[in-house]
């Protein structure tokens, strides 16, 4: 089993599923050079200008582009470089690409995947520090996917680029050099998460590199002889409602822990799910952690006062193990 | 266009087409007003047929047209059946969306129509990859994109033409100018001279036609598909015409000049223009009745059809929305 | 006190304000004619070409250009027409206008009011009947009105304008015509909601038009014997929390109520927020109703499907209180 | 430029704010590379030093700039202080960002500078704006809004200009042609003649200049300035420079043509025309060595004062984000 970075990772599924599918390209800025994180180094030279495609500055035109391509039978994989560069073609993957197959009644189809780097990257400030993955996971025609290790950057990307739906493929940029064991036969189902930790006292819910920062938790409670369960759920649509039930089944104590904005977050539609189907048999209040409504600052400090961290999920789950009825 | 190199089959069926679409969209619009059958808006082009019928007679169905809100005569055109569109229109079974789009979106894929559009200027983008898959794939179809005088002031504009220029894809974009933005004379709002410029400037070979005059488009239009089917550089064609009615079939229009619709009608109707440059070489006023009988009758028939055809069936409303995650299997 | 609609009321909140404040101007298409709506009527003649200017369909401009007119001290009022076209101007709200003023440290202000018409109307497919209230509250920077009766299309507008923060003002372009006594004198506080209703048994939070659906809902419970309160928070950010948790102490019982599609919904941050604050108080499971994840139809009996009636909040409300522990 | 219409002081005081901005940016990229202060990215403008100095020598900090992510030069020449530019690029308190924008959103509305942007073509609509406020205003002021050659390809592009010129505002665009858009020669992805042919077709004066002549540049600017004040039509400015530098200061720029930078360096620095240009009418060695020194003086000094000054308070993270709502008072 190869030991792999998140970025190697995702290379090998792309060029795993370019070499297996004629139909699969890439599009977006500098991409013949490697793209931005270098996480299309080598396509080139393979797979040639036309199926490794550069792109003006554009975005709307990359994305409606890439819509126009899939209406007629490729396979296109866009490259948004930051995901916050993604809001110049909104209208593109809300209006268009995510509608294109039910407008139409379904005569179309729009399999393509877009990859929107996201999250906080060393002082990259307010305009390249975005995750906005609940907006996406808000529009019906989506499928929504948030890997947070070089196993799930392998399995969920060739998962997504061989879906016949439109896929949101939120890497998380702050990763790309995280190593990992990837097995190359190991299949994603979009809706199943990972359990990265099993326990049996709480339940911390997260996805993409938070799950990260939540198994660190998860072993510092093991420490404080807490058994702490760790539902990495990859996708947000479809997402696994089944085993964050089962676990908070188990536990009774719900932490939901994510990097975006706490407020209007997928977080709350987590904690709404198991309030409303299983709201009595908690036994201690659910904690939720994201950012606070406020804006990636440039200077260190104040960014990292916007970050969820290891120690704000221990003391989470303590809080709701201490507060159980 | 004389008489001497004019192809009488080719004038008769633009005329034809024409009727057709005309005919098509006086229905619609009674459907809207008189039966209250269609819903939403419709954005009917009368006056504007010119462009739908020269267009699409040098495109094969194998060929690919996307376009905007205003396309009922395009699609038409481009092969469409009647009876599907006008059950889309007012939401039925059968209708060739499903009942799921409506005007805005009126689409037909077998026919390689690909969708209308009810955001301005975004089919733009979209055709210009749809052409782009074509290059990808490697064959020699062609792709049409139209749109209005308005969508020359949005982004996507730029970006899609733009883009078109540096792949060279076999594309053409059509600008059907019908002088107004909803209640906006696009002059008023747009800067330079206007859409054929600014796409010259985007490195684009532009053709200006009269966009009344039905011959005139076919011709230019016979050249520029030759031309891409070569394997020429994408172009562009600014049409101008009449918006006739107003933007929606429930606008009066009452912000035009005095009589400028009025004026319009009786210099620059595409179907008069057409009746008599027939009619100068010898079409009989029964053949031209005839044409115009017809186009009535199959239209007046469709509507009959589609209003008698039942609602769509209700368990569809969550179908065609995607496969992984779909609504039909949870809904939340 | 006159009797307005819920079209006149705005008009009335823009005349005024644009009387007592030569800063204010308002933007958009089709402005000169009175706008799509009618919402404009009259203010051309009244305050001229500059002040109500039309605009080219060029929606990115149309809100960028706002911005840069803000940040020099003056107060634009945009119109977008539909929600959905707004989504063409996404990176300018969100990456533009949300964060001027703390990307530059405080140096800028962006004062404006976003006018965007949202909701379900008549056979508008897809493309023409979004809801994406959910999506602003998510952005920090911004502040969200939702107003649902006249009076608060008059208050709640006329405070927005007033507001030196940027505020995205959503108007359902289903109710321009419902009428109402409007209150010039009443004045609107973000964050503070409305009691639509008063009761004991139930509560149900709701904005929009849907809060008026909560209305009818909660005088069908009335004659069943079951007292409703309908909670209307009119801004979702900030929103009135005060008000949410302090009926629901007394009700014991939450139903919230939206038209927006239900998945990562505002309906989840309501709910999650009294799941974290109050769980353990709930005397029966809490209940959401928003549109399934489905896309809006075209033809009426599939649009239907989508929408959160009356009589589905009647019953969301009885089944949490048959479920009472 | 000969010597007979040379401005003697105007062209010493060019190049003396050319020296400053090269020496703050090697500073910078010192700060960066050899010292690790900056953590973020920060995109040298090094060789391009004549836009900003010929183009602000005509504002007063009374007119407004806007300006892209790379924007140190621009900044400075607009009147903006060292050092709160580089404790901004340094995340420090005094940075005229607050520590919050760093490099990317640099700003000093004190002087007329609204902010640098980290989204490629955004500022275009915004500067059309601050001139549409100027319009409504009444005053005089003119407003220059720069951007790069990467920029004409995104829609903004279209609709800031169409904006511009339809309202009559009192701005000039400008576009910093360096050749580079990050790693991809912007010819490539670019149809038709560029940023000057499409400013003219969407109906705006256009002027061409070199833009490693400063005074070329501070003479064209004069005179548009001049026209833009007396009340004319937006104009547009295209001005061909080079970038000498990798994308940011991380980039080696590996991509390039073997020697291009080189090259250019030799045949096309702007600072060292401007010394032959100020030799030949008789500046003097120890002059031109005298500016260098001062400039490198001001900026090794300016950076370790930013070094030495403390982050901002932690309290400043939830601040200026909002009243209404804000997250000092209510986090979520
Ligand atoms: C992005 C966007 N902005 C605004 C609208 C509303 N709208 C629909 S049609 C129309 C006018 C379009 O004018 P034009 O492009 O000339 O086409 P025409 O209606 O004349 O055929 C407008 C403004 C829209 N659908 N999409
Ligand atoms: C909308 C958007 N797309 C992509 C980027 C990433 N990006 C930052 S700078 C840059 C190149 C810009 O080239 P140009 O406009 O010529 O300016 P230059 O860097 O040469 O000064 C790119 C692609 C961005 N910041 N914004
Ligand atoms: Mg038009
Ligand atoms: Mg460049």
């Amino acid at each position: 089993m190869p030991k792999l970075s998140y970025r190697e990772a995702s290379l090998a599924a792309v060029q795993q599923s370019m070499r297996s599918d004629p139909a699969v390209w890439c599009v977006g800025e500098d991409l013949g050079r490697g793209g931005v994180f270098g996480q299309y180094k080598g396509l080139r030279e393979e797979f040639g200008e036309a199926r490794i495609s550069d792109a003006p500055i554009s975005e709307a035109a990359i994305m409606g582009a890439a819509l126009g391509a899939a209406m007629m039978g490729t396979r296109p994989i866009v490259e948004m470089r930051f995901s916050d560069f993604a809001l110049c073609a909104t209208d593109e993957l809300v209006n268009q690409i995510a509608k294109a197959r039910f407008m139409f009644g379904g005569q179309s189809r729009a399999p393509m995947v877009i990859r929107k780097p996201m999250g906080l990257w060393r002082s990259s400030a307010a305009q390249h520090s975005q995750s906005l993955e609940s907006w996406y996971a808000h529009i019906p025609g989506l499928v929504v996917a948030c890997p947070g290790t070089p196993q799930d950057n392998y399995s969920m990307l060739k998962a997504a680029i061989a879906c016949d739906d439109p896929v949101v493929y939120l890497e998380h940029k702050g990763i790309w050099d995280i190593e990992g064991d990837v097995d190359f036969s190991e299949e994603f189902e979009f809706g199943k998460a990972r359990i990265r930790r099993a326990g049996s006292d709480v339940t911390i819910v997260s996805w993409s590199n938070t799950a990260n920062i939540a198994v660190e938790a998860a072993d510092t409670l093991t420490e404080k002889g807490v058994s702490a369960e760790v539902v990495d759920l990859r996708s947000l649509w479809p997402w696994d409602k089944t085993a964050v039930l089962t676990s908070v089944a188990k536990t009774g104590h719900l932490v939901v822990a994510h990097e975006s904005v706490a407020v209007a977050g997928f977080g709350a539609e987590v904690i709404a799910t198991v309030a409303e189907k299983a709201g009595h048999t908690l036994k201690g209040p659910v904690r939720r952690l994201g950012a606070p409504r406020s804006l990636v600052s440039y200077a260190p400090n104040l960014e990292d006062q916007l970050r969820v961290t290891s120690e704000m999920i221990v003391t989470a789950a303590q809080d709701t193990l201490e507060k159980a009825s | 266009m004389t008489s001497a190199g004019h192809n009488y089959e080719r004038g008769r069926s633009l005329l034809q087409m024409m009727e057709r679409i005309r005919a098509f969209e006086e229905q619609a619009c009674l459907a809207a007003e008189r039966d209250k059958l269609v819903l939403g808006a419709i954005h009917p082009s009368i006056g504007q047929e010119a462009v739908a019928a020269g267009i699409m007679h040098n495109l094969s169905k194998e060929d690919i047209l996307l376009s905007t809100h205003r396309g009922h005569g395009h699609t038409l055109a481009k092969g469409a059946s009647s009876l599907a569109m006008m059950r889309e229109l007012l939401g039925r079974e059968g209708g060739c969306c499903g009942g799921k789009g409506g005007s805005m979106h009126i689409a037909d894929f077998s026919v390689g129509m690909l969708g209308a559009n009810g955001v301005v200027g975004a089919n733009i983008t979209i055709a210009a990859g749809a052409a782009h898959a074509i290059r990808l794939l490697g064959d020699n179809r062609i792709v049409v994109d139209i749109f209005g005088d308005g969508a020359v002031n949005r982004g996507p504009f730029l970006e899609g033409i733009n883009w078109a220029v540096v792949f060279k894809l076999p594309i053409l974009f059509v600008c059907e100018d019908n002088q107004y933005s909803a209640t906006t004379k696009t002059k008023t709002m747009t800067g330079g001279d206007g859409a054929a410029a600014r796409a010259a400037s985007l490195g684009m070979r532009s053709t200006v036609v009269d966009g009344n005059d039905v011959e005139a488009i076919a011709d230019t239009m016979t050249d520029i598909a030759a031309r891409l089917r070569d394997g020429g550089p994408p172009e562009f064609l600014h049409a101008k015409t009449y918006r006739r009615m107003g933007h929606t079939s429930f606008d009066p229009a009452a912000y035009r000049p005095e009589g400028e619709a009025v004026e319009e009608e009786k210099k620059n109707d595409p179907i008069e223009r057409q009746r008599a440059i027939l009619r100068a070489v010898g079409m009989t006023e029964d053949d031209i009745q005839l044409l115009h009988q017809n186009a009535q009758k199959e239209m007046i028939d469709i509507l009959q059809k589609a209003a008698g055809t039942p609602f769509p069936a209700s368990d569809t409303a969550f179908i065609d929305v995607q496969d992984i995650g779909s609504p039909a299997v949870e809904a939340y």
